[in-house]
C-alpha cells in the first residue's frame, strides 16, 4: 500500500500520472535530473488541467476581468469586489463534479468545503450560497439516487456549516447520464482593508498548517478529477473524500479571530493536491522557497508516505505564513477551537520546493517552474457549424394551450425545485430577504441599513450546445436579468466552465466561442469575471456532457425597502412587458417538451438592447413603479406570467400582441421582462417607457384567481401549484426510502 | 435584565439569537463558552440553534455533557429561565432538562420552511404575549426534529401543561408525536422549541410573529426587576 | 499492573416502543426494492472502541460507563458492551 | 417449503482509512468527560432485520445483496451479516 520513494519511473507510471511524453521531458528538463516518485507526484498535480488550466488558459486570458469595483479579480482564491462603505463582497464557483458521480453525498458535501474554504481563506465571513447542479435524464436509473445524495450532501455541508443556501438551478438531460455536473458558489462579506492573499513574503518565516489532520483521502483526487470516465471507474475509485462540516465551521470561526490578531501574512487553503498546491502557490506567489519538514504534519493514518501526504485531499485544512512574535496567540486561538496547529516548514530564499521526511529529502524542485511553468496548450479547434433560423410556422402549435402550460409548468425542467431548496437552511444568519423560488436571492449586508446583495446562477446549457457564442452571452445575459429583476445593479460575476474533452478539436471549438461569448457579454454588461474554474474531460465512454458554462452573478442593491420581488404584485396593478412579441421557438423547452425535438439555433442576445433594457427595468424598480418583477427566460412569457402568479397567489388577465400564438406564449427571444405596476403609477411606467425608448407593452392586469391569456389560456392558479409542485416530490418519492440508510 | 447566550462549537444561530435579543431587548446578551464552569448573573440562559460538535453521535448529544452544561442546570434548578431554540432544544432533552427526545425527521430530509404554530399555553412568561390558541408563523431548519416521549412521559407534559407549541393541524413538518414544537419543563421556567422565532422579527424577515416570545420572556423580566 | 489495550464494540439499539424513523423507512426501501419477507428493521449504531485498562472486567466496566455518561441516550436507547480483542 | 423466520443483526462500518468526523467528535467527548485511555473511536451502523427465508443459507444471501444495494455505501462501507435467531 505505502509506495516508497524509490520506485522506479516508468513510461507506464508517467502515463498513470496523467502526462505525456512531451510534458515528462519537460518535467526531466526543469528537475534537471529524474524526478524522485514523490517529485513525479509533485510535478503532475502541478500539471494536471485542474491545477494548471493548461487547455483553458490561452482563452482565459481573453475575458475582461477588471473594472472600477474589482478589488482582486481571477488569480487569488476567490474575487473581491468593492461594495463601498469600506466593504467588498468575496465570492467564486466551483466545481466537484466526477466525485459527487462517485459518491455523490461526499462529493458534494466536499464540494461546498471547497467553495467556502476559498472564501473564508481570503477573511472573507460567508453570508450566501448558491448550487447548480445537472443530471441526467430522470428515467435514468442512476438519477434518482444521485440527486438525492448531491442534494443531501450540499445542505449536510451547508445547514451544518452555517451559510444560507439562497440559489441555484437543477437541471436534466441525458447528456448529463454519465457525468453529472455540481457546481457551488459561495460568497463573503469583509472589510476592504482586511483581505488576505496567498502570496508569501518575507524569509525564514513559519509556514503552518491548521485545521484537520492529514489523511489518505482522494490521493490522486485532482489527477483523477481531469480524467475522461470510462466503464473501469468502479475500479479506479480512490479513497474518497469525506467531508466535516464541524470542523470547517470551528475553522471557520478560528481563522477569522486569527486574521483579527494580525499574525497571518499569508494564507492559502488546500484544495486540489493539497499540501502541494498550497505550498507552492504561496512560495511562486512571493519568489520565495519552501522548506517543509513532512515529520510534523499532523496525520490521522499510519505510515503515511511523502507521496501521500503531498498529493493528500484530505479537507478542511489550511496552509498559512505566520508573524513569528505571534506565534503563541495564533496557536492559542487554534487550541481553544480544538484544530491543529503545527509549524511545518519555512520560507527559504533560494527559490527550492524542498520537502524532508524521515530524515530524507524527498524532493527538491524549482518552485517557480512549478507554479509558473505548466504546459500550457493551444488545442487545435475547429468554430462551431451554425443552424438556419426557423420561422415560427415550422412549429407546430399545440392543440389546447392550457394543457400545453400545464405541462410545461411541471415538467423536469420548468417545475418547482422547493423539494431541493427545502433542504436547505436558506434563513440562518438572520439576513435573507428572498429565497429560492424567485429571480434572484438577496441578502441584507450586516451592519448596513439598506444595502443588500443579490445571487444568481446561470446558464442555457442546450443554447450553448447550438450555438456556443450565442449560448456564451446568453448565460451572461440571464444573469444579469435575474439580478436586474430583483432591483439589484450586476457587480461581477464568476464562471465554471465544464465542458468535454478538450483534445477533441469541436469539444475545443465550443470553449472558445462560448468564452468569447461570454467576454463579450461581460463587458457589454459590465459584470467582468473575477474568479472562476475550469472542469474538462467531463464525458462518458466518448460522449461528452453538453457545454455548460455556468455564470454565477452578484449585484447590489442600495436600499431593499424597494426592491422587487417575482410575486409581489397585487391585485389591480398593471402588468408590462418590457420588450417585444416572442418568435424564436428553436431549442426552447416548447419545442423539447411538447414537439419532442431539440433543432436550430439558440435565440439571439442584442447586448445593447439587454443593457438598454435592464437599465429602465432598474430604474424603474429603484424609484419604487415596480411592485413586482421576473425576467422571461424558459418557456417564453406564457411560463413567466404563471410563476408570477403562483408566487403572488393573484390571477392575471392579459392580452398580448400575437402573431403566432405559440411563439408569442412560449417563444425564448431574450432581453425580456414583466414589470407589475400600480395603477397609479401605469402611466408614469408607460411615458418613461416610450421616453427612454425602449420596447414596452401593456399586457394586462393582475387579479382573480385565473391566468387568462387572450382566448388561448384559462387555468386556475391553484391548478397551476399543483402541477408546478408536484413534479419533484412525486419523482423523488421513492428515492427518500431508497437513501434511508446513508 | 440580564440575558446569557452560551456558544458551543458548531453553533450557527447563536449569531442570530444574539442579534434579536439585542434588537428586542435592547441590549446585547453576554456570552458563555461551552467550557466555562460558571455563567455570569443571569436571567435568562439561552441555548442557541445550529449543530454543535456537528451533531455527531445525537444532535445535542456531546453538548449536553459540556462542563457548561452543569451551571445552566443549576441555574434551572434556582428558577432561572433557560430557552433553548431547535440545537438548544435538542441539548436540553439530552441533559435531561426536557422531557423527551428529537428524533431524526420523519421524512428523513433536512427540512427548512415556514411552518405555522398554534401557541398552546400562554400562560407562562415565554408565551404570554401569546393569546391562547392563536396561529403564529414561525420558520425550522432541522434534521431531528421529531419530538417522542413515551406514552407516560406524554401524558404528562399534556397532562401538566408543558406543551408550548404545537404545529398547526395538518402542518407537522417531522413527525413529532402530538404536533409538538415545543415543550416547557414542569415548573414552567425551561423552555425549548424546534422553531426559530429569532429569523421571524423584523419586517425584512417578512414577519414579525417570533419577537412577542423575546418580548413575553424579556418583558416580563423587567417587571421582575422593576 | 501495566495497563493492557482491548478493542471492544459497543451496540447502541432503541428501546422497543421507540419511533425508529430510519428503520421505518429502510423498511419501505427494501420492499421497493421487491425485497419481499421482511417484517421489520431497526436501525441501530455500533462504535468499535480501542482502549486501555488494567483488566478485561476494568475495560467493561469503562465502557459501560461511557454508554450511561455519552454513547447512548438510556432514555431511549439500550446498549450493550462486548470486548473483542 | 415454508419459510423460516430469520432475526438477522448487520454491521456496516466505515473501511479503514475514511475519515470518520463521528468518531472523531465522541473521542474528543469522551477526553473532556475524564475517560482516558481510549486511542481510537469508529461509529458505525446496525440493522436489526426480521426476515423470512426458506434457509439460513438463503437468508445470508438476501441480506447480503440487501447491504450491496441498500443498507451499505460500498463506496465508504463494509459490512458484515450475522443471523442471531
Ligand atoms: N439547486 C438549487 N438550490 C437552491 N435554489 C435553487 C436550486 N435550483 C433552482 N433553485 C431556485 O429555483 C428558482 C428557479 O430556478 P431557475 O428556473 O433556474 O431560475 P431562473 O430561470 O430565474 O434562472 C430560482 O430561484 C433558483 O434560485
Ligand atoms: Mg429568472
Amino acid at each position: 500500500m505505502s509506495v516508497n520513494n524509490t520506485r522506479p519511473i516508468t513510461p507506464e507510471l508517467v502515463a498513470e500520472h496523467g502526462l505525456n511524453e512531451e510534458e515528462y521531458q519537460r518535467i526531466v528538463e526543469l528537475t534537471e535530473r529524474e524526478p524522485t516518485f514523490t517529485e513525479l507526484g509533485i510535478w503532475s498535480a502541478m500539471w494536471n488541467e485542474h491545477c494548471s488550466y493548461k487547455s483553458s488558459k490561452k482563452w482565459l486570458k481573453t475575458l475582461p476581468t477588471e473594472g472600477p469595483q474589482v478589488v482582486y479579480g481571477p488569480g487569488e482564491n476567490a474575487g473581491v469586489v468593492d461594495i463601498g462603505d469600506g466593504d467588498v463582497v468575496v465570492f467564486k464557483m466551483e466545481s466537484h463534479n466526477h466525485p459527487s458521480f462517485i459518491e455523490p453525498y461526499q462529493g458534494a458535501a466536499t464540494g461546498v468545503g471547497g467553495i467556502l474554504r476559498d472564501v473564508f481563506t481570503m477573511g472573507a465571513r460567508p453570508i450566501a450560497a448558491m448550487n447548480a447542479l445537472r443530471f441526467g435524464e430522470p428515467d435514468h436509473p442512476k438519477t434518482k439516487h444521485l440527486v438525492s445524495g448531491v442534494v443531501s450532501g450540499v445542505g449536510g455541508y451547508g445547514n451544518s456549516f452555517g451559510v444560507p443556501t439562497v440559489g441555484g438551478e437543477v437541471n436534466f438531460h441525458p447528456r448529463y447520464n454519465g457525468n453529472i455536473l455540481v457546481n457551488a458558489f459561495a460568497a463573503g462579506l469583509a472589510k476592504a482593508d482586511s483581505i488576505y492573499i496567498s502570496k508569501a513574503e518575507g524569509i525564514g518565516l513559519p509556514v503552518v498548517y491548521l485545521g484537520a489532520k492529514t489523511g489518505r483521502d482522494g490521493v490522486g483526487g485532482a489527477t483523477m478529477a481531469s480524467a475522461e470516465f470510462d466503464d473501469s471507474i468502479e475500479e479506479k475509485r480512490p479513497t474518497v473524500q469525506v467531508g466535516d462540516p464541524f470542523t470547517e465551521k470551528c475553522l471557520l470561526e478560528a481563522c477569522l479571530e486569527l486574521m483579527a490578531t494580525g499574525a497571518v501574512i499569508a494564507i492559502q487553503d488546500m484544495g486540489a493536491a493539497g499540501l502541494t498546491c498550497s505550498a507552492v502557490e504561496m512560495g511562486a506567489r512571493g519568489d520565495l522557497g519552501v522548506r517543509l519538514n513532512l515529520d510534523d504534519v499532523p496525520v490521522r493514518e499510519e505510515n503515511m508516505t511523502a507521496y501521500e501526504m503531498m498529493l493528500s485531499e484530505s479537507q478542511e485544512r489550511m496552509l498559512m505564513v505566520l508573524r513569528p512574535e505571534k506565534e503563541a496567540e495564533a496557536k492559542a486561538i487554534f487550541v481553544k477551537w480544538n484544530l491543529d496547529f503545527a509549524i511545518v516548514g519555512e520560507t527559504t530564499d533560494d527559490l527550492r520546493f524542498s520537502i524532508h521526511h524521515q530524515g530524507e529529502e524527498v524532493a527538491n524542485l524549482p518552485i517557480k517552474e512549478l507554479g509558473d511553468e505548466a504546459p500550457e496548450y493551444d488545442r487545435p479547434w475547429v468554430e462551431p457549424g451554425t443552424h438556419s433560423p426557423q420561422e415560427p410556422h415550422v412549429f407546430a402549435p399545440p392543440d389546447d394551450y392550457s394543457a400545453a402550460l400545464l405541462h410545461l409548468i411541471g415538467s423536469p425542467d420548468l417545475c418547482s425545485r422547493r423539494w431541493v431548496w427545502e433542504q436547505y437552511d436558506t434563513l440562518i444568519q438572520g439576513n435573507t430577504l428572498q429565497l429560492p423560488g424567485g429571480d434572484a436571492g438577496v441578502v441584507r449586508v450586516e451592519g448596513h441599513d439598506t444595502k443588500a446583495l443579490a445571487f444568481s446562477s446561470d446558464v442555457t446549457p442546450r443554447y450553448v450546445e447550438a450555438d456556443a457564442y450565442e449560448g456564451g452571452k446568453q448565460a451572461v445575459a440571464e444573469c444579469y436579468r435575474n439580478l436586474v429583476a430583483t432591483g439589484a445593479k450586476p457587480l461581477a460575476s464568476t464562471d465554471n466552465l465544464n465542458f468535454g474533452n478538450p483534445e477533441k478539436p469541436e469539444i475545443m471549438g465550443t470553449f472558445v466561442a462560448a468564452i468569447r461569448g461570454i467576454g463579450e457579454a461581460c463587458l457589454a454588461l459590465d459584470m467582468p469575471i473575477v474568479s472562476g474554474n475550469v472542469s474538462l474531460y467531463n464525458e462518458t465512454n466518448g460522449e461528452a456532457i453538453l457545454p455548460t458554462p455556468t455564470i454565477g452573478g452578484v449585484g447590489l442593491i442600495d436600499d431593499w425597502n424597494s426592491m422587487a420581488r417575482i410575486g409581489s404584485a397585487d391585485a389591480g396593478d398593471v402588468l408590462f412587458l418590457v420588450g417585444t412579441e416572442a418568435t424564436h421557438l428553436s431549442q426552447s423547452i416548447y419545442q423539447r417538451e411538447i414537439l419532442g425535438e431539440e433543432t436550430g439555433p439558440a435565440p439571439e442576445v442584442d447586448l445593447q438592447m439587454e443593457r438598454a433594457r435592464g437599465e429602465f427595468v432598474l430604474a424603474a424598480i429603484r424609484s419604487g413603479y415596480a411592485s413586482a418583477c421576473h425576467d422571461i427566460s424558459d418557456g417564453g412569457i406564457a411560463i413567466a406570467l404563471a410563476e408570477m402568479c403562483m408566487a403572488s397567489g393573484e390571477g392575471a388577465t392579459c392580452d398580448l400582441a400575437i402573431t403566432y400564438p405559440h411563439a408569442a406564449l412560449f417563444g425564448e427571444d431574450q432581453a425580456r421582462y414583466i414589470v407589475a405596476v400600480d395603477d397609479e403609477w401605469a402611466n408614469m411606467f408607460a411615458a418613461n417607457s416610450e421616453g427612454s425608448g425602449v420596447s414596452f407593452e401593456r399586457i394586462g392586469t393582475v387579479g382573480g384567481d385565473k391566468l387568462i391569456i387572450n382566448d388561448l389560456v384559462d387555468i386556475s392558479v391553484e391548478d397551476l401549484k399543483t402541477a408546478h409542485e408536484s413534479w419533484f416530490p412525486n419523482f423523488m418519492g421513492q428515492q427518500q426510502f431508497a437513501d434511508a440508510a446513508e | 435584565m440580564k440575558a446569557t447566550v452560551v456558544q458551543f462549537p458548531g453553533c450557527n444561530r447563536d449569531r442570530d439569537m444574539i442579534a434579536a435579543i439585542t434588537k428586542i431587548g435592547g441590549i446585547a446578551p453576554q456570552l458563555a463558552w461551552h467550557t466555562d464552569t460558571e455563567l455570569p448573573e443571569s436571567d435568562l440562559i439561552v441555548l442557541p440553534g445550529g449543530f454543535s460538535h456537528g451533531d455527531y453521535l445525537r444532535a445535542g448529544a456531546i453538548a449536553a455533557r459540556a462542563p457548561v452544561m452543569n451551571a445552566v442546570r443549576a441555574a434551572a434548578d434556582k428558577g432561572v429561565r433557560v430557552l433553548g431554540v431547535c440545537n438548544g432544544f435538542q441539548m436540553l432533552t439530552e441533559a435531561g432538562l426536557l422531557p423527551g427526545s428529537l428524533m431524526r425527521n420523519s421524512g428523513l430530509t433536512f427540512i427548512c420552511k415556514e411552518v405555522i404554530l398554534e401557541a398552546v399555553n400562554t400562560k407562562n412568561m415565554f408565551t404570554e404575549r401569546y393569546n391562547k390558541g392563536e396561529i403564529i408563523r414561525c420558520p425550522v431548519a432541522h434534521h431531528d426534529g421529531n419530538y417522542f416521549a413515551d406514552a407516560k412521559t406524554l401524558n404528562q407534559v399534556e397532562d401538566n401543561g408543558q406543551v408550548a407549541f404545537r404545529y398547526a393541524e395538518g402542518t407537522n413538518p417531522n413527525g413529532s408525536l402530538n404536533d409538538i414544537a415545543g415543550v416547557f419543563n414542569a415548573e414552567g421556567n425551561v423552555l425549548g422549541m424546534m422553531p426559530h422565532p429569532e429569523n421571524l422579527i423584523e419586517s425584512a424577515h417578512g414577519g414579525e410573529d417570533g419577537r412577542r416570545l423575546f418580548e413575553s420572556v424579556l418583558g416580563v423580566l423587567e417587571r421582575e426587576a422593576a | 499492573m501495566a495497563d493492557k489495550e482491548f478493542k471492544a464494540r459497543v451496540t447502541v439499539t432503541l428501546k422497543n416502543g421507540v419511533l425508529d424513523p430510519q428503520g421505518k423507512a429502510i423498511e419501505g426501501a427494501l420492499a421497493s426494492l421487491n425485497f419481499g419477507g421482511v417484517s421489520s428493521v431497526r436501525q441501530g449504531k455500533v462504535f468499535d472502541v480501542n482502549l486501555s485498562a488494567s483488566s478485561k472486567k476494568a475495560a467493561e466496566d469503562t465502557l459501560g460507563d461511557m454508554c450511561e455518561k455519552l454513547l447512548a441516550n438510556t432514555v431511549i436507547e439500550d446498549y450493550a458492551v462486548e470486548i473483542v480483542g
